[in-house]
């Protein structure tokens, strides 16, 4: 029988090495499109590993909200673009050392400052939400509705301006193209529609005949 | 009755008065000018009242307010006056009054507008001599800077946008200083930015060396002193008749004033110390912007390096002080050098006032500031010539008229304290003649030789309210200084003894 | 056994990886965007780790945030790209360089 | 009893009151009106002054001593405006009085068709109000009042005809020049003020003798004696206004101005509020040997050598001016000699005869139409008799010959000099000896130049031309050519003349005993018993004609007689001689008529040089260093930076993004450097 942790680690390293490839992927392939899939599976498997760590609601809302929307939204553009591959790769071979070696020294950076050594020590220890019997969102619930329901509140009103700027950047009027004015139908009064004049009482047309003549010279001139 | 808000209102009323001054709007100009003109005597009026209540015979500060302004930062909205503020809100009034009337129609492009700022201005240059709350008074001392800036701006000369600019950062670049040394005070004294208090604090000499350096630097600008005084004449040449004359009768006294309110009390031993860089540099003042004086062609130029070298009377006359005090204990010559140069301020307030007044005169029937295009303006302007002549004499300090009476004391001082001082400060005599009588010869006497200043006309009755105003103001002080001596003794009194007040 | 180093290193390794993109796709903006999702995956993943270990909900709350912010973050780059392409059919940032001082 | 306030301030506001009515209002009084007003203001105050003058002398009064009101007050010290009223200034205000009374009058004349009638009698008006304010002070703030008003008249009057342009150029001058003697008095006044702490003068007089071993400390180790400074300093005042050299070059140039102000002011009053002002410290000065002699140098200097130059002037009206230089020579070298009561005697008869020869070239050139070249010149005496003869009694009263006013004064002020023993008295007797040839000798050429020998002008009738040019100023005709012959000016001029002649003749006869050996002037002068050199001479005098008849017989007199000879001969029987003489001492003759070139090295040096280190200063300290190097050098350093520094704003997305990451790279091995 495996030891469970062995077990935990071994995926953590399975999806951790998904992960990697996939993030190496995204920024290396040549089709944007498959970049996005990549990307994807980026997610997919971070999402795992965040399973891995107990955090449930967190992976499942990743998987909804970023696979589910966000890269959806990116797959529509991109595809609704037409983007040149050629052109925006160009420099791709030419910066690569640079960009890896920046990489690398950032990376050695961080491992070293971070202090990773110390950090091996800690292993994970009793779920908390477990611990106070409760599930992983049930935690996060009463964090989220309590102590921090004010930054909750300021985030829906983000999202709400993020929507609606999204929408107003976009939005075009084409000229030429037929529209319906809801605000124009709803506001419209009687009066420019019908217009009531008031007439004398008609009489044969041999009585007066004078005023048709000036009409009739006005449509002349007109081409 | 109303002694309790007295000085709130004077600074107030103009202030709030600008209002309906803008909403009369450029349609109805006559309303605009009627109704700044109401507010400039109402606020002359206040200030007449003030003067009646106030007891000159007291060194306190009087008609005193106090309330929580900013609680967080124990800022307080303090405001008192001794004698000197009396004093300076008089002038301060008087020649706000006076800049409306010379502004009545010479000013159409949106008078309101000018009015307007002309009011804002007057309330408050008031605030700053009112003021006993270090940012408070830092707070007038800034603001004043817009209304300014706005007339210099908007109604200026063609190369306004550079003098604003020039104006504007030299006297930003003083106070900052001057508010840096406010923090420290404030940390220093646990939290108070009252003046009683800061000046009540015990300074190390480098301590005060610091603040010496930072209030110097923005009152020497304000005054000014050489050698940063190039943003005066820029100033003076771009701004309208009306901003030269408040610039010049009022604005520059608050740099004395400063000294005074700051300088002295705060960091006396600093100021001993370095009593002798002021003094040195107020002498330069009278001997360097004199000659420079001499060669100007542009008339507005060149009294306002006369305004620089008359303010270097003020400057010596107050760090006089300091070496009779110090060295010799003379206390009452001391008393003598800085009613001097209190009495150099005001004065100086009516004849530049008044010069610039007159050069406006000149501008609004030429269109031109060059003396080179002067020249026999006395045979088409006779009554003109009279006030010229007797502002220009004035200006180089002579007896009967004010200009006289604040040099005369301030050398007699420095004598005391050393003869070479008052050798060099008496050279005014000398120079100051010379540039202003040249002046007067190039623009008054000669045949006429433009053929535009045959058809001056001579001044109108506007313009003639406004120079009798001055010239009755010249006149007086002149001949009967004792008043206003009287009116600022007490709290000069007082003054000098602080100065004998060892901090270290 | 899992540590918490498991999880920063991993944080680490995306971040630069993210970082060696903005060399690498120096011209392509769609890339770029997704980059910085990718820097905001291991900023993530970080917290989720921090949280976990130190038994703290205030990291995964700020995940939650993050996302949010993330997601409304994408929607508007994503216009302003679709807006840019519309304006100059291109998205080759070497073109756009109206910032020049 | 005391004299009376309300009869001082009459006398000091009459003319006050005269000068505004004319000035302000001249036009609605009409010409008429305002020289009566000023005339009436003038002639109160003369009436005034004569009754004050007589109650002083009779004693019926005492002196007066009293502060009308402060003027400022702060600590021990004090300043006000009051009056002092001695016999030595009753005697200043009646010769101010007098004199300017007969100036109004004469001005009538003089000024007839002068389209500033009204304005020219407001400002001889004001002048009498401030030379009475000037002498009538009680203290030093007044007296610097005093001093500088009339410095103000002295520049209105001599830019009178203000389109000339040589008139505000001499205006301009003589003003610039008299404030450096204020210069120097001001600082006197400083000094009194420092070391006897007052400015009144008889607090300050009595405590005089404090000053005695005080000093003044100039350098750390140079000490100066107390009273030589303020000796000095107060000298170089009564320099600029009494015109010694080398201050004396403003007032051959104030000829520019109308000559009944050359009369008044550059002549009989104002020149001489210097030597009142002396004689009034004298209690000061009368502790300074050292003072004293610079005073009597520079006296002595004056003396001789501006009257030498007065040998070659051919403007009628120089002439005299040089010969009021060389008076105000005389007076000084007495004071110098410590004969205060000499100075001011002379001062007083010179009033008389100089403003009489003033005026009475006036006349002449009133006759001449405004031509003022002696050259043009020459028998006028038979078209003008009472000018001519009133013209003879000034001048020789001018040169001394017994008598006449002026030799009692002159006589005096040599025979002081030649008892004082002063250091520079040797000197000082030379030039006073000398003075009296040099004087004679171009009194004598202007008398004859001017009244006797051959007619010089033509007279060409020109009947269509109207009768008098009416400006004085343009008047671009030939020299020496008059539309009319030369007639005898009217009354109101030939009166002040005559008015004149008299005192000019009688009173140095009547007044010198008295004033010089008898104690007249009481405490007014004080002079210490060592340097009493007039003390010394009333020994030996018996009287005026007694003194008279010695001066016959005396070197000066003989000076005098040769000059007489020798001019007459030159001038009124051999002509030639003169342009021979004048050839053959042509660099002596080129050195007097350039003055000595002192006016062109002041206009060098100080006009010129003055506004070219005005300019170098502007252009080189202003707009170069403090505008161009400081305030628009750390603007152009701020816009060179920016416009460097912008170079790195690329605008590409991802050079920003490098930036960031270089500096996040940055930043993680700098803590990871500390944290190793």
């Amino acid at each position: 029988m495996i030891d469970p942790q062995l077990f935990q680690l071994i995926c953590f390293y399975a999806f951790g090495a998904v992960t990697v490839g996939a993030a190496l992927g995204v920024i290396s392939l040549r089709n944007t499109v498959h970049a996005v899939l990549s990307l994807v599976l980026t997610f997919f498997s971070t999402a795992c590993i965040w399973l891995l760590a107990e955090a449930e609601f967190l992976a499942i809302a990743l998987i909804v909200v970023y696979v589910g929307a966000v890269m959806v939204l990116f797959l529509f553009v991109v595809m609704m673009l037409d983007i040149e591959q050629e052109k925006v790769r160009e420099g791709f071979i030419r910066y690569l050392p640079v960009g890896i070696i920046v990489a690398l020294i950032m990376l050695g950076e961080m491992v070293a400052l971070i202090g990773v050594r110390a950090m091996h020590a800690q292993t994970m220890g009793e779920n908390p939400a477990t611990a106070m019997g409760v599930s992983n969102t049930e935690w996060l619930g009463n964090a989220l509705y309590t102590q921090f329901l004010l930054p909750f509140e300021i985030a829906a009103l983000i999202l709400t301006v993020g929507v609606v700027a999204a929408v107003a950047l976009t939005l075009r009027h084409r000229g030429g193209a037929r529209h319906q004015s809801a605000s124009q139908q709803v506001s419209v009064n009687p009066r420019d529609r019908v217009r009531l004049v008031k007439m004398a009482t008609e009489y044969p047309a041999s009585v007066q005949p004078a005023p048709a003549q000036p009409s009739a010279g006005d449509q002349e001139t007109k081409p | 009755m109303f002694n309790h808000f007295l000085l709130s209102l004077l600074i107030w009323l103009p202030v709030v008065g600008a209002i309906p001054v803008l909403l009369a709007g450029s349609a109805r100009p006559n309303l605009a000018r009627w109704t700044a003109l109401l507010m400039a005597v109402l606020t002359f009026a206040v200030s007449l009242v003030l003067l009646m209540q106030f007891n000159a015979d007291s060194p306190l500060k009087q008609f005193t307010e106090d309330y929580q302004w900013i609680s967080a930062l124990n800022v307080h909205y303090g405001l008192a006056v001794d004698g000197i503020s009396v004093a300076l809100i008089l002038l301060t009034s008087f020649v706000g009054i006076l800049v409306i009337i010379g502004a009545w129609d010479v000013i159409q492009d949106k008078p309101h507008q000018y009015m307007a700022a002309m009011l804002v201005l007057e309330g408050l240059m008031i605030g700053v001599f009112c003021a006993t709350d270090a940012l408070l008074f830092y707070a007038f001392f800034e603001a004043m800077l817009i209304p300014m800036f706005i007339l210099i701006g908007v109604w200026g000369g063609p190369r306004r946008v550079y003098a604003t600019l020039k104006f504007f950062i030299y006297t930003f670049l003083g106070s900052i200083f001057m508010l840096i040394g406010l923090i420290y005070l404030y940390n220093k004294a646990g939290g108070s930015f009252d003046l009683n208090t800061l000046a009540g604090l015990r300074l190390s000499m480098k301590e005060q060396s610091w603040l010496f350096f930072a209030f110097l630097f923005a009152f020497a600008v304000k005054v000014p002193m050489v050698p940063v005084h190039t943003w005066l004449p820029d100033a003076h040449v771009e701004a309208p008749t009306g901003g030269s004359v408040v610039l010049a009768a009022v604005m520059l006294k608050i740099g004395g004033y400063g000294f005074l309110r700051f300088s002295l009390p705060i960091v006396p031993d600093a100021s001993e110390a370095y009593a002798w860089l002021v003094i040195g540099l107020s002498l330069l003042a009278v001997v360097y912007i004199g000659y420079i004086a001499l060669v100007q062609e542009d008339m507005k130029k060149l009294v306002a390096y006369s305004s620089v070298a008359h303010m270097g009377f003020v400057t010596l006359g107050i760090f006089i002080a300091f070496m009779l005090v110090r060295s010799d204990n003379n206390l009452d010559a001391a008393k003598l050098g800085m009613q001097g140069a209190m009495v150099q301020m005001i004065s100086h307030g009516f004849i530049s006032g008044a010069m610039f007044s007159c050069i406006g005169v000149l501008y609004d029937r030429l269109h031109s500031r060059q003396i080179k295009d002067y020249g026999g303006v006395i045979n088409v302007m006779p009554w003109f010539g009279f006030f010229y002549l007797f502002f220009a004499m004035a200006n180089s300090g002579l007896p009967g008229t004010s200009g006289f009476v604040g040099e005369f004391m301030v050398i007699l001082a420095s004598f005391s304290a050393n003869p070479w001082i008052a050798l060099f400060a008496a050279f005014t005599l000398i120079i100051g003649a010379a540039y202003t009588l040249w002046m007067v010869k190039r623009v008054m006497w000669g045949e006429i030789t433009n053929p535009h200043v045959a058809e001056m006309k001579d001044i109108n009755g506007r313009e003639a309210f406004v120079l009798i105003a001055f010239a009755a103001a010249v006149l007086v002080l002149g001949v009967w200084p004792q008043p206003l001596i009287h009116l600022m003794d007490a709290s000069v009194t007082q003054l000098v003894q602080q100065l004998g007040n060892h901090k270290i | 056994m899992i540590t918490l180093s498991h999880f920063i290193v991993l944080g680490a390794v995306l971040f630069c990886i993210a970082v060696a993109s903005l060399f690498i796709n120096r011209k392509n903006v769609i890339v770029l965007l997704m980059s910085i999702e990718l820097m905001l995956l291991a900023v993530n993943i970080n917290f989720v780790a921090f949280s976990r270990f130190h038994g703290d909900p205030a990291g995964q709350v700020f995940v939650f945030f993050i996302l949010t912010v993330a997601a409304a973050e994408t929607a508007i780059g994503l216009a302003i790209l679709v807006l840019l392409f519309r304006n100059r059919s291109t998205i080759n940032i070497a073109q756009i360089d109206s910032m020049k001082g | 009893m005391e004299l009376s306030t309300s009869i001082l301030l009459t006398i000091a506001l009459a003319p006050l009151v005269g000068c505004v009515l004319a000035g302000f209002l001249g036009r609605f009084l009409g010409r008429a009106g305002s020289h009566s007003a000023t005339i009436l203001g003038v002639a109160i105050s003369c009436g005034l002054s004569f009754y004050v003058l007589y109650q002083l002398t009779t004693g019926a009064a005492t002196n007066y001593n009293h502060n009308l009101y402060t003027w400022f007050e702060i600590g021990k010290f004090s300043a006000s405006v009051g009056f002092l009223i001695d016999r030595l200034t009753a005697m200043m205000m009646v010769v101010v009085t007098f004199v300017s009374l007969l100036v109004h009058i004469y001005t009538i004349g003089y000024m007839k068709d002068d389209p500033g009638y009204q304005r020219f009698f407001s400002y001889i008006s004001l002048f009498t109000f401030s030379m009475l304010m000037l002498v009538m002070s009680n203290n030093f703030m007044q007296l610097f009042f005093g001093w500088e008003a009339v410095g103000l008249v002295s520049y209105l009057l001599i830019g009178f005809w203000y389109k000339k342009p040589t008139a505000i150029y001499a205006n301009l001058k003589a003003f610039v020049v008299n404030r450096v003697g204020d210069f120097g008095f001001l600082l006197g006044i400083a000094a009194v003020l420092f070391f006897l702490n007052t400015l009144d003068y008889a607090t300050a007089f009595h405590n005089a003798d404090t000053l005695i071993g005080k000093t003044l400390h100039i350098t750390s180790t140079v000490q100066w004696d107390a009273a030589t400074v303020i000796g000095i300093l107060l000298f170089i005042g009564a320099m600029g206004k009494s015109a010694q050299v080398p201050l004396h070059v403003w007032l051959p140039d104030s000829m520019e101005g109308p000559t009944p102000i050359s009369a008044l002011i550059h002549a009989a009053t104002m020149v001489t509020a210097g030597i009142f002002m002396v004689a009034r410290m004298s209690p000061i000065f009368e502790l300074s040997e050292g003072a004293l002699s610079f005073v009597m140098v520079i006296g002595a200097t004056g003396a001789l050598f501006t009257g030498l130059i007065g040998i070659v002037q051919n403007d009628i009206k120089r002439v005299v001016a040089y010969s009021t230089l060389s008076q105000l020579g005389y007076m000084t070298v007495a004071l110098g000699a410590s004969a205060y009561a000499g100075a001011v005697f002379h001062l007083m008869t010179h009033a008389f005869f100089k403003a009489l020869l003033f005026l009475g070239a006036g006349s002449v050139i009133i006759a001449m139409h405004h031509e003022q070249d002696m050259r043009y010149m020459g028998g006028l005496r038979k078209y003008m008799p009472i000018t001519w003869i009133t013209m003879w009694i000034g001048s020789l009263a001018l040169c001394g010959v017994p008598f006449f006013a002026g030799f009692y004064s002159k006589d005096a002020i040599i025979e002081a000099v030649g008892e004082s023993h002063r250091w520079g008295a040797g000197y000082a007797y030379f030039c006073v000896l000398a003075g009296a040839f040099v004087t004679a000798t171009y009194t004598f050429r202007q008398m004859y130049l001017t009244f006797h020998g051959k007619e010089r002008f033509k007279v060409v009738e020109q009947h269509g031309h109207g009768h008098h040019d009416e400006h004085h100023d343009d008047e671009h005709h030939e020299p020496g050519v008059l539309h009319h012959a030369p007639k005898e000016s009217p009354w109101v001029v030939t009166l002040p003349l005559i008015l004149l002649a008299i005192p000019s003749l009688l009173i140095g006869y009547f007044a010198i005993q008295p004033m010089l050996y008898g104690d007249w002037f009481g405490g007014s002068i004080q002079v210490h018993e060592i340097n009493n050199v007039l003390g010394k001479l009333g020994e030996e005098f018996h009287g005026s004609l007694a003194m008279a008849l010695h001066g016959f017989g005396q070197p000066p007199f003989w000076l005098v007689a040769a000059a007489f000879a020798i001019t007459t001969y030159i001038y009124l029987f051999n002509p030639s001689v003169a342009d021979k003489i004048k050839s053959a001492l042509k660099p002596l003759w080129t050195m007097l008529d350039r003055k000595y070139w002192i006016d062109d090295v002041y206009y060098a040096v100080f006009a010129k040089g003055g506004v070219m280190l005005g300019r170098a200063l502007w252009k080189g300290g202003d707009a170069a260093v403090i505008d161009g190097a400081l305030v628009d050098g750390s603007a152009n350093l701020v816009q060179r930076i920016a416009s460097g520094v912008r170079r790195l704003q690329s605008g590409y997305l991802y050079h920003y993004a490098f930036a960031m990451i270089l500096g996040l790279i940055l930043l993680l091995g700098g803590y990871w450097l500390v944290g190793q």
